[in-house]
């Protein structure tokens, strides 16, 4: 028998689900804002929010290391109003999957926001509906399946991460093991059996994920 | 000029050898490159990466011809699955390990054993389960008895550059490397180097593939890395057998 | 009382509509195929932007040239679309509960336009006529201060459509709140408005 | 001044897109086929093609050293038929890049073609054009936003591979040297200065083919 | 000549249809809201399946209970959907000319139903009778077997019905192909049909 300590389990689904809500809230408000919208520099937004895509994870890792380092901008200032340390941090796995999911949700929900029409919204108006809830009752149900979509892909990034969370996060027993790690770091000492064990928990979680959002 | 003698050498029968060698050796087999095709008809192609997932690569039928791994341990491996022509397998250098901060740092260890859990906040080395940079630091550490006060303030490496990143941004106040990676970088300084005695020896084993249709060309290579033209370069990235 | 006084340009021809809808008359648009009745609802509900000009309800300056524009849920008006607009995710009675408070009068509307049997079937599953008459119960539901109908009566049979008038009367009656009623059947106009308005190419002829 | 070898932006350029033409067209039509069907399985189907994304890079990289390998099933099949070894080629890079955007394009194209109605589709049938012709000139169109939505985030990530590529392709100068490998060896190296310069055209890349693609 | 037989179950009743259109015929389906007029026409066009019973087509057989199921595209038939169904993507030119083989055929129709300024504009850039008048050009401009048209003139003005009427005999005295009309108005029916088949509630009374 392998003799296993679980705890990149439950951290994994814990930061995957966490990060997950994050992405899903952000990516869905911000393609709402932008989806009608043409503006100068929107593509610049855009191609910004998918840069953690084209690059590496680890180079990714990098870039948000030497932004939350200890003489990063964002560190310091975090160092500074809260005494908070990000980096190896339980909240470094976190920011990690957000960053690296974000793209994914934000291009499924900005392409699901434009692919209905737009005068049942109207339609909704003319009786009176607030824009939260037009947004709550109509564009958000009738964009479902795009956000779905998106959501599934973040779900699935956030908990396959591996490169970003390891730069960031480091490698702490207990606190940022995530799976990805416990199998990157079984394939590398050449432990197969651990390895392979983690690889079906792994893919176990993404079957459910899936079965369960369908 | 340079480059005609080359464009003749690629009318002639060059060989072409692959060689799988560990990352840390990049800047120096460059040189060594650049030395030895210059008066060989053999072009030297590298591919470089983590010793074990060079020698998974190498077990999963790669064509490589010649492997330089940075433990014995995968090469070890790969002698068991008859992978390397035993009679060609040389220790063809070695490294050292080194204690290192940030270069603005204020702690001036001279030795392992100054280390104390109160100076520090976090540690870096590489996964002893899989990096041999972290197996050879927990081996000081443990022979030191030092691991236990320190084992809750380690942060674990995928590999030495992680760990040299880790220091020169401030992340983690000291960390255990090899030397030669220590020299490659400005913005940390060298605390001590640590005594051969207190881990297993860093070694450098370098061997040709059994699968290689160049064995001539290949067992010359690896001849050449140990001959004295070649361990100069070396010597001068900070491997010393 | 709405006050319409805009002008709009369209691709083929310029739009001016002027009139005046008394607090409790019904009034009939009535024009051809294209000449812009469509479009005149459209702005009075905020859907599109006149060009110029100026609309008022009871006292309330909805848009006007000083660039007040209040947006389409402020502006209490309930509107049957041409092409009805129903949200295709919801059952006929979440499509008229949307904007409704009282489910009294929603269950009761349902039965005066006979469809009462449909209220768990969702748009795509009804007829083209029971979809118009979703509509109609829809947008009298929200109990506005004024009623725009673009062609409300258009795909039902003789029968459903005089049980349809009687009960827009009935309610009109109850409410005394000015409605607009685009249509082209020129008896329908004539039994059901106090006035009928003529358009033809963008101009209205009293 | 760098002295800079420009193979990796050739590489990566050329194999992202080939990749990408791949993913786009393969997804696009398997999307379609399980669209607007629901059978026992389609989940399974879904659930494994999206396993690439939920699995660490390197680990990919190593199932497909397994699958291709000199023992692996297809790196066999290819071998005794071609006379051709995948590992360490420039197919390799493809076939890594293929295989991690896939998910990507396929969750993109399957929420693409539910978005819009179905009856359009039927007009277009009783005008008797062939599946198709359908298929080209109206659910494709249609279904455009989502399609690019996937196409945009396949680029990316095939641009961005790396552990995959690193475990399947090698790092071979001049063979399989894509940019993300070029920045990794760069940071490696403690080359900086090479490691932002690649960054920096990963990162126009990615800009120019969004703004492109917008 | 077509040759309909089916059943069909519906979720308030069950639809029987049995009747024979002649290869010359206008044949009008006249009958309330709900009654299962669009129902019918869906199961000619190969959109929805009857549940039993046959369907044939000049001696092709569309549809039987040997499962046999000609698919929509193969059955020759121009169908004008109650809803429109036009391509929102494409300009009026395109989808007219989608089915179309005749360019000088698509262009005389447009004129004649008075659309030939609209060529370039998208179908939400149309009033909701233009709209249905693209839809007309668009299903005669297949020449088809066998025409089926749900309401295609509810939405339009009296003018533009009276041209519209007369394109429609026009093309049916030159192609002689059997139509199905469904109209809600008994004096187009009576002026445009050689025969009225009424249905109420899922049965055909000739
Ligand atoms: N979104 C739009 N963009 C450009 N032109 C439009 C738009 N909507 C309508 N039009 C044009 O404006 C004119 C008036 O259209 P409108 O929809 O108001 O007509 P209508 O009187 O409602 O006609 P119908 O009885 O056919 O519904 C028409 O010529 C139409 O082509
Ligand atoms: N997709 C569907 N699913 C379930 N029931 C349907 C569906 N489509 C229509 N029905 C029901 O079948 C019956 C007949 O509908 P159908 O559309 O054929 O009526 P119709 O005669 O065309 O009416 P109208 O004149 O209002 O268009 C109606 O009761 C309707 O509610
Ligand atoms: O070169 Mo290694 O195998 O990363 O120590
Ligand atoms: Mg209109
Ligand atoms: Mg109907």
């Amino acid at each position: 028998m392998l003799d296993v300590n679980y705890s990149p389990l439950w951290l994994s689904l814990k930061t995957a689900t966490i990060a997950t809500v994050i992405v899903f809230i952000l990516g869905m408000f911000l393609a709402r804002l932008l989806a009608r919208n043409s503006f100068f520099g929107k593509s610049v937004i855009e191609a910004i929010i998918l840069l953690p895509l084209v690059l590496p994870p680890t180079v990714v890792g990098f870039g948000l290391l030497y932004l939350f380092g200890k003489n990063g901008f964002l560190g310091r200032l975090l160092l500074d109003l809260f005494e908070f340390q990000v980096v190896f941090s339980w909240y470094a796995v976190i920011i990690a999957a957000v960053v690296v999911s974000f793209p994914l949700m934000y291009q499924s929900a900005s392409a699901a926001f434009k692919q209905f029409d737009e005068n049942i919204e109207n339609a909704a108006y003319t009786m009176g509906a607030s824009k939260w809830k037009v947004f709550r009752t109509i564009s958000f149900p009738l964009a479902w399946p795009g956000l779905l979509a998106g959501l599934v892909l973040s779900f699935a990034r956030a908990l396959g991460e591996f490169g970003a969370t390891l730069m960031l996060a480091g490698y702490i027993p207990n606190v940022t093991d995530t799976i990805p790690l416990a199998i990157y770091f079984a394939v590398e000492s050449g432990n197969m059996e651990m390895a392979k064990f983690w690889v079906l928990i792994i893919v176990s979680l993404g079957f459910t994920a899936i079965l369960w959002l369908n | 000029t340079e480059e005609n003698p080359k464009a003749e050498k690629d009318t002639a029968e060059t060989v072409r050898l692959t060689v799988s060698a560990a990352v840390s050796l990049t800047d120096a087999l460059e040189e060594i490159k650049t030395n030895y095709e210059k008066n060989t008809d053999v072009e030297l192609i590298f591919n470089l990466g983590g010793s074990g997932s060079l020698a998974q690569q190498i077990q999963q039928g790669a064509p490589v011809d010649v492997f330089i791994s940075a433990n014995q341990d995968w090469m070890d491996t790969l002698d068991e699955q008859d992978l390397i022509l035993k009679s060609t397998r040389e220790d063809i250098t070695g490294n050292k390990l080194v204690l290192i901060a940030g270069s603005s740092s204020n702690l001036n260890y001279r030795l392992v054993n100054d280390i104390s859990a109160d100076d520090i906040k976090q540690i870096s080395i590489g996964n002893p389960e899989s990096v041999p940079v972290g197996k050879y630091s927990e081996q000081v550490l443990k022979n030191l008895k030092m691991w236990n006060d320190l084992e809750n303030k380690l942060i674990l490496g995928k590999n030495v550059r992680q760990v040299l990143t880790y220091v020169e941004t401030g992340n983690v106040d000291i960390g255990f490397v090899y030397e030669s990676d220590a020299l490659s970088s400005e913005n940390i300084k060298i605390l001590t180097t640590v005594e051969d005695g207190l881990h297993e020896p860093i070694i450098y084993p370098a061997a040709v593939l059994t699968d290689t249709k160049h064995e001539k060309e290949s067992t010359e290579f690896v001849t050449y890395i140990a001959s004295e033209e070649a361990q100069k370069v070396l010597a001068k990235y900070g491997f010393k057998k | 009382m709405l006050k319409v006084d805009i002008k709009k340009s369209l691709p083929h021809f310029e739009l001016t509509a002027d009139f005046i809808v008394e607090q409790d008359e019904i009034v009939a648009l009535f024009g051809p195929s294209g000449s812009g009745k469509t479009t005149i609802l459209n702005c009075i509900a905020g859907i599109t932007k006149a060009t110029s000009g100026s609309i008022q309800l009871n006292n309330h300056i909805l848009f006007n040239k000083r660039k007040k524009n209040v947006p389409i849920q402020q502006r209490r008006i309930a509107y049957l679309f041409q092409d009805y607009a129903l949200f295709p995710h919801m059952t006929v009675w979440k499509n008229i509960m949307y904007g409704m408070k009282n489910e009294q009068f929603a269950k009761k509307l349902l039965t005066e336009l006979k469809i009462e049997h449909l209220t768990e079937q969702f748009p795509n599953e009804i007829s083209g006529g029971e979809k118009q008459r979703v509509a109609i119960a829809r947008a009298l539901a929200t109990e506005p201060d004024l009623l725009l109908l673009d062609e409300p009566f258009s795909a039902l049979d003789d029968a459903t459509r005089d049980t349809s008038h009687d009960e827009l009367l009935r309610l009109h009656k109850l409410w005394k709140i000015p409605i607009i009623l685009v249509t082209h059947n020129h008896a329908e106009a004539e039994k059901l408005s106090d006035r009928i308005l003529y358009i033809n190419e963008g101009i209205i002829h009293n």
